[in-house]
């Protein structure tokens, strides 16, 4: 059997894994336009702010790939798909031939339409590549100020890193507020008074309609209400989308994302897509989209390499989630965090002194999301209601008291958590 | 210390002889047998028990009496004269010999129930009347002691080497089916004539090798049907066991040997259920006269003879024929000594019975 | 004077124990704080230390157990009274209780006064060159002992081809070892008490006894080890209950309250013992200290076959009674009554809850009590109608083989089980807040007793005194129990007067057989 | 390799399995399982001259007269190891257990967001860790089954 994955980060890994557990003998090739063996891609931010070293980059050891017996294949782009002869074209022409694919190629900075996109010191912020650059530019340009375009995780992690750096950031945001996609408003304005006090500047419900600079290099944006910020440095952290580009023109169904079946496989017999570039099913909403998260990737990762190496496993879907801590607050969100309040129960529990939030979302007897700020200790039992679908009529009340544990769950959902056995519910 | 409060412990020879057809024979050998076994005694006791020596007087009762003196004579044929008709009355016949130092009055009685005590102790048996009368002598008459009381046979012991009583009592004079003798070795108990083996009451004597540790229990057991064991001796605990066991529950030979020598319960197990659950019941219900401890033994009465090992065979015992003796012995040289080439020679396994019947 | 009956009046005794605490080793984990169930260690928070309260301490020892740096010691107060033979620190504590509280003193487990303890003063028998002792380890050697009547001879069937069993015995238990738990009721003891026993007595082919409080429905599994008990009260008694066990046992007396009846209060009374007693939840549960159906021997002779009519004759049926005066006449009537076993229960015998004063004073100890007893069945001629078993007080395998050498046919334990599994005899039973789970319901205390830990613990020392009984048995050179029970010329008294001698039916030491 | 570890290679994976019906609510798991996670792995010095002060990877959850012990069930399909962004959460090949190689870990927390018993603690006296029983590796057994003095917290081969 030849195995061949496009991608080398936490679809591609984890798919490697699993097929090799199942299949010891069949071949794996792994194709990576990038030129390092593996990192973790969450990790840049930590990487520029030098909080990880470059050797803690790979989050599988360098013998990886030797003990699975993987070919590993970097800096070479897939770029075409034949698929009546089964081949992976890449870049210089060389031709891979598989006999199971997988697209892990996942997902690709949001390019917002602004003029001087092109300009010197405007970076992106996916890639250990975009890190190297940021890392070259501000130490050559001595850069003190910065705008990140974008108040999401990934635009404030680069925030964050960047303080740390002691570079002065104003974060420009479209949206009201920050983390609007994952937070309430109580969550997103605790995040950003403590990044007020460490003299981070928040303009929102704005955008930068154009960069300026000079010599090339960029010196100045504008904004949506023409107010103008000298800068030496600009990062865009709008957003990421499936990368496709591979399977557009192909037979390859695609929507947003490559479409998959419950078993990670696309339309395409012998093809299957794992990660950001896909979209699968989202088990609370119930509808196929893409979850641009390492979990979400990992899981699919895996399940396309059982299916891919002939043991049938049926993805059962996954939800949003995130975890990061900002500021030195550690935030978790978790599902359906923003539901009209018609349609919702809502419980909350707010220590403004402590900085201390927490949001549990129900509809019906069902937990659908969960917001942690400032403490986020046994987070993870909530998530397992959230995806258990777990009725909470009977312990409702003490979801968020301080002591609530597995200890608060009926005895007999407690012991299947525990023991593994069967639950009655 | 009073001598009869001693529980007798002790070493041992012991020897037995059947002619199954009941063709009687002289003492003779036996002495020559035992003779052979002396390291096995001290000189501190022996005696033979000798069946079928009185035809004359074959339906009298026989009692072979020790007294210690003159009175404990007078009261003895007191008592027995209001029970009995004395049919015949005379001291036993006895030879010189040096190695017999002390001795008792010997005399025998050949007695017969009167009538009207038998009539007044109606619910006794004859037999149970003997008994009672050798318990009372023996228990009451001071001085006096019944050495042997069945019919038809007598037990001839004393202080000294088995060989030497032998010669004592002119054996060689008497003719006898059966024969068992006993060379004795007590450890620490003070030697007198009574104490010596075999021990006898109604036609039962026993010769016995061992030391018993459920005599406590036994003895016990034996009180719950009234037999009171005066003398402390294994050997008399053993002779009412066989006489309970035989005469009055009518238990067979065999079965009385899975009740003095129990088999062990995982054994019992073993069986077939139906064997299994006969000796359960056995054990259960005789669990008390399980004799437990380092026994051989030779049982005789005047229909058969018994020799039997304890449950795990701490002491010798050995069998033969050659063809119509039946030999059991604590040595086979003493068997061979008599008898150089016998048909058959076993050692019988722990608790399995040697039985030598009379063929009628 | 009059109301001033039962007001309190209290005044401060000086503490039983001193708790001390090892500063340098104290964690300030608080293990003991949480464990206590008295409330003896408080956790202060300011100063991050644990403190004790001296006069809550009952002395159990849990918390000096359960301390992971043995940083407590509980200690006896070594305040003590001027010394006065007469009026000791005892009395005059029990005094000033009673002055304040009017009431009566209560107490658990047995008699704790120094009555002559017999055992002590009998030694065994071995033996030396003239019969070989057996070694357990290369030997068998046997201690399967039956419980029933048994008849006085073997009847046989000579009438056909081969000669067949004609006996059927009675009922009989089977004990592969002639240890048996004690009656400890469900309530009296936890559920998981009752399981360490009841689990231990299958693992060792014996018996556990279910007291006088039914029996819980978690327990009808382990029937076949379980003796059936049927009390004054007669809670939890109906035909399910008796057909249940492998026998029953009618409970006259108990050697800890000879004469009195039982009282379980109802703070005890929880739904699971409600149910399984068949008494509203929270009731006080009294047993009347007679049958209200027994006031003669008659009587006892009728319960006995209805009893036996219910079990349509499957079961053996015992009676329990108390040692005291006239012990052997009354086991002698049992006998003849149709008792399949007579238990006898001695003055040392445990309880859950009793009077101190009848614990102390009523009573005779159970050495001479299963001797006389004994003795005078066999004088009857009746021994082998019944069993006996002796129990009160009974402490180590030793123990147990004078007391089979004096008489009995098997041992009860219950003190000596309640200690394996974690009892320190604190006494304080009647408070229902054993902080070793045993003798409570308390949910918070009854999960301290793991029924898997009690009864391997239980089994344990079953094997433990199980083996040691048949090295002593080895080195008498007997290999069956049967061989000894009742052999009382393996038994010796020292340092005893000739009356004690005698109605022990042994002799002293030195004197042969 | 020496025996020793032959012979450890051989062992069956074990599984904690946490019994609440025995459970007392002593803790004397945390506080053991503190002393072997501590430097001195001495019980009074861990608990008086270690600063920072380690903390317990088992939680003892208590309610009313219920309580029971919880620590990393180390899940055939663990969601913590799906999770890690940074590879620090590994399954150990020799034993399967699930753990945390503490110098990798950058405190993300996705391993608290996914893990459904709660049982990752944040260890926040030092670095910043996910801190996770790790079976106690190197012992014969876990020190909590070993000390639990009611056999609530057990050991057993994985089936």
């Amino acid at each position: 059997m030849n195995y061949v994955i496009i991608g080398n980060s936490a679809g591609g890994i984890a798919a490697i894994e699993t097929i090799r557990e199942c299949d010891k003998k069949g071949k794996i090739t792994v194709i990576s336009d990038e030129p390092h063996f593996n990192y973790s891609r969450p990790l840049i931010s930590y990487l520029l702010g030098k909080k990880v070293t470059l050797e803690a980059m790979p989050y599988r050891d360098k013998g990886f790939y030797k003990d699975n017996e993987v070919k590993l294949i970097l800096n070479k782009k897939a770029t075409r798909l034949d698929l009546k002869q089964k081949v992976v074209v890449l870049t210089g022409k060389q031709m891979i031939h598989f006999d199971k694919l997988l697209i892990a190629t996942g997902g690709t900075p949001i390019i917002p339409e602004i003029k001087g996109f092109d300009l010197d010191g405007v970076f992106t912020f996916i890639k250990m590549t975009d890190v190297e650059g940021i890392e070259k530019y501000i130490k050559a340009n001595k850069v003190k100020k910065a705008v990140v375009i974008g108040g999401g995780l990934i635009g404030l992690k680069a925030t964050e890193a960047l303080i740390e750096l002691k570079i002065k950031v104003t974060i420009v945001e479209l949206a009201d507020r920050i983390l609007s996609a994952t937070f309430d408003k109580k969550a997103s304005s605790i995040i950003e008074t403590a990044l007020e006090k460490i003299s981070c500047k928040l303009i929102a419900n704005n955008t930068v309609m154009e960069i300026k600079g000079k010599n090339k290099k960029v010196k100045e944006v504008i904004l949506k209400d023409k107010k103008k910020i000298p800068v030496d440095l600009v990062i865009v952290a709008i957003g990421v989308r499936p990368n496709i580009e591979l399977v557009k023109n192909t037979p390859i169904r695609i929507n947003k994302g490559i479409i998959v079946d419950g078993f990670m496989q696309t339309n395409v017999k012998d093809i299957h897509a794992a990660g950001d570039c896909c979209e699968a099913k989202d088990a609370l909403l119930n509808i196929s989209r893409p979850i641009a998260i390492w979990p979400v990737a990992a899981r699919q990762g895996k399940i396309a390499g059982y299916n891919m190496a002939g043991v049938k496993e049926e993805y059962q879907g996954s939800f949003a989630m995130n975890s990061v801590e900002l500021c030195g607050i550690p935030t978790i969100s978790v599902g359906q965090t923003e539901l009209d309040e018609k349609d919702c129960q809502i419980l909350e529990h707010f220590d403004q002194n402590k900085s201390i939030y927490k949001k549990v979302i129900l509809k019906g007897n069902r937990i659908v999301g969960a917001i942690f700020v400032g403490d986020i200790e046994r987070a993870g039992i909530y998530t397992g209601l959230i995806k258990d679908k777990v009725d909470v009529t009977a312990f409702k009340e003490h979801l968020l008291k301080e002591d609530f544990g597995l200890i608060s769950l009926p005895k007999e959902y407690r012991k299947h958590l525990v023991s593994g056995e069967v639950a009655v519910i | 210390m009073n001598r009869f409060q001693e529980k007798d412990i002790s070493g041992c020879a012991i020897f037995g002889i059947m002619d199954q057809r009941g063709k009687r024979f002289s003492g003779r050998d036996i002495i020559t047998s035992i003779a052979s076994m002396r390291e096995r005694a001290n000189g501190l006791g022996g005696g033979f028990a000798a069946y079928g020596i009185y035809p004359e007087h074959k339906n009298d009762w026989c009692f072979h009496m020790m007294f210690e003196s003159k009175s404990a004579m007078v009261q003895t044929e007191e008592y027995l004269r209001d029970n009995y008709k004395i049919v015949k009355d005379e001291i036993i016949p006895t030879t010189e010999d040096k190695s017999i130092k002390y001795r008792p009055l010997l005399w025998r009685y050949f007695l017969q129930l009167k009538e009207e005590k038998a009539k007044l102790h109606y619910d006794l048996t004859e037999e149970d009347f003997v008994v009672k009368t050798v318990m009372e002598i023996n228990t009451k008459i001071n001085g006096a002691f019944v050495a042997s009381s069945g019919k038809n046979m007598g037990v001839f012991k004393g202080v000294g080497y088995p060989e030497d009583i032998g010669r004592f009592y002119r054996l060689e004079e008497y003719e006898a089916y059966i024969w068992t003798a006993h060379g004795r070795f007590p450890t620490n108990t003070v030697a007198w004539w009574g104490g010596a083996h075999p021990f006898g009451l109604l036609d039962w004597s026993v010769v016995h090798n061992g030391e018993i540790s459920s005599y406590g229990i036994n003895k016990r057991f034996l009180l719950n049907y009234g037999y009171i064991c005066a003398f402390f001796t294994d050997t008399e605990v053993i002779t009412y066991l066989f006489d309970l066991l035989v005469r009055k529950h009518k238990l067979s030979f065999e079965i009385v040997a899975n009740i003095l020598a129990a088999p062990f319960w995982d054994e019992i197990e073993r069986q077939s259920q139906e064997e299994g659950e006969f000796l359960m019941t056995l054990r259960i219900i005789y669990g008390s006269a399980l004799v437990n401890g380092p026994f051989s033994v030779i049982v005789a009465n005047s229909k058969a003879m018994v020799g039997i090992n304890d449950r795990i065979k701490l002491r010798p015992l050995v069998a033969a024929t050659s063809e119509n003796r039946l030999y059991v012995a604590s040595e086979e040289s003493a068997i061979r000594q008599i008898c150089p080439t016998p048909d058959k020679v076993w050692m019988p396994k722990a608790g399995e019975p040697v039985i030598g019947r009379l063929r009628e | 004077m009059e109301g001033l009956g039962s007001k309190m009046s209290k005044r401060p005794t000086p503490t039983e124990f001193i708790i001390e605490r090892d500063d340098e080793k104290c964690i300030a984990c608080q293990a003991c704080v949480r464990m206590c169930s008295n409330d003896v260690h408080s956790y202060d928070p300011e100063s991050d230390t644990v403190s004790s309260d001296n006069t809550k301490c009952v002395g159990c020892h849990f918390c000096e157990t359960i301390c992971p740096t043995g940083a407590i010691t509980i200690k006896r107060n070594p305040s003590e009274f001027k010394l006065n033979a007469n009026w000791n620190a005892e009395v005059i504590k029990n005094i000033t209780k009673q002055a304040e509280t009017g009431g009566v003193l209560l107490t658990g487990m047995g008699c704790d006064k120094p009555f002559p303890i017999y055992w002590d003063h009998i030694v065994l028998n071995a033996s030396q060159v003239t019969n070989p002792s057996i070694d357990p380890l290369r030997e068998p050697m046997e201690l399967r002992t039956y419980i029933g009547r048994k008849p006085d001879k073997l009847a046989l069937d000579y009438s056909g081809k081969e000669t067949k069993l004609k006996t059927t015995l009675d009922p009989q238990l089977k004990l592969e070892t002639p240890i048996l738990f004690s009656a400890m009721s469900y309530g009296s003891i936890s559920l998981n008490a009752c399981k360490s026993l009841a689990r231990a007595a299958v693992e060792m082919g014996t018996f556990y006894n279910t007291g006088e409080g039914g029996l819980h429905k978690d327990l009808y599994k382990y029937g076949a080890n379980t003796i059936i008990q049927v009390a004054s009260g007669r809670f939890g008694v109906h035909k399910e209950y008796l057909e249940a066990g492998a026998a029953i046992e009618i409970k006259i007396g108990q050697g800890a309250k000879p004469g009195i009846g039982g009282h379980l209060p109802g703070e005890k009374v929880s739904e699971e013992i409600s149910q399984t007693r068949m008494i509203p939840l929270g009731t006080d549960a009294l047993s009347p200290a007679p049958h209200h159906d027994i006031y003669s021997i008659e009587d006892l002779r009728q319960l006995i076959f209805a009893l036996k009519e219910v079990t349509r004759y499957r079961k053996p049926v015992g009676v329990k009674i108390s040692a005291v005066h006239n012990v052997a006449p009354i086991a002698s009537g049992i006998v003849r009554a149709g008792a399949d076993f007579v238990a006898i229960d001695g003055l040392r015998g445990g309880t859950g809850a009793a009077p101190t004063v009848i614990r102390d004073s009523v009573g005779i100890p159970i050495e001479l009590a299963i001797a006389v007893a004994d003795h005078r069945l066999r004088e009857e001629g009746i021994r082998n109608q019944a069993s006996l078993i002796a129990g009160g007080g009974i402490r180590s395998s030793s123990d147990v083989i004078k007391t089979i050498a004096l008489g009995a046919d098997a041992v009860y334990i219950g003190t000596a089980a309640l200690v394996a599994m974690g009892c320190n005899l604190c006494q304080k039973c009647y408070t229902g807040k054993c902080n070793w789970g045993i003798a409570t319901q308390d949910p918070y205390l009854t999960k301290r007793l793991n029924p898997e830990i009690g009864a391997r613990r239980l089994v344990n020392l079953l094997r433990a005194w199980s083996m040691e009984i048949k090295e002593m048995l080895g080195g008498m050179g007997i290999n069956a129990i049967e061989s000894l029970r009742g052999n009382r010329e393996q038994l010796r008294g020292v340092g005893l007067s000739d009356t004690d001698l005698k109605l022990l039916g042994i002799k002293p030491a030195g004197e042969a057989w | 390799m020496n025996k020793n570890q032959k012979l450890a290679n051989k062992k069956k994976p074990k599984r904690i399995v946490i019994r609440e019906e025995y459970c007392m609510g002593c803790r004397l798991c945390e506080v053991h399982c503190l002393v072997r996670h501590s430097k001195t792995k001495n019980i009074i010095k861990a608990y008086k001259g270690e600063y920072p002060r380690p903390i317990p990877r088992i939680i003892v959850e208590e309610k009313g007269y219920v309580s029971f012990a919880l620590q990393c069930r180390h899940c055939e399909d663990a969601p913590c190891l799906e999770a890690c962004i940074t590879g620090a959460m590994y399954r150990d090949k020799k034993t399967d257990a699930v753990l945390c190689n503490e110098k990798k870990c950058v405190g993300c927390w996705m391993c608290i967001m996914t893990c459904p018993f709660g049982v990752i603690l944040r260890n926040v006296e030092g670095e910043k860790v996910a801190s996770k029983c790790d079976l106690c590796m190197g012992e014969e057994i876990p020190v909590c089954v070993k000390y639990c003095p009611n056999e609530a917290i057990i050991c057993e081969e994985k089936k």
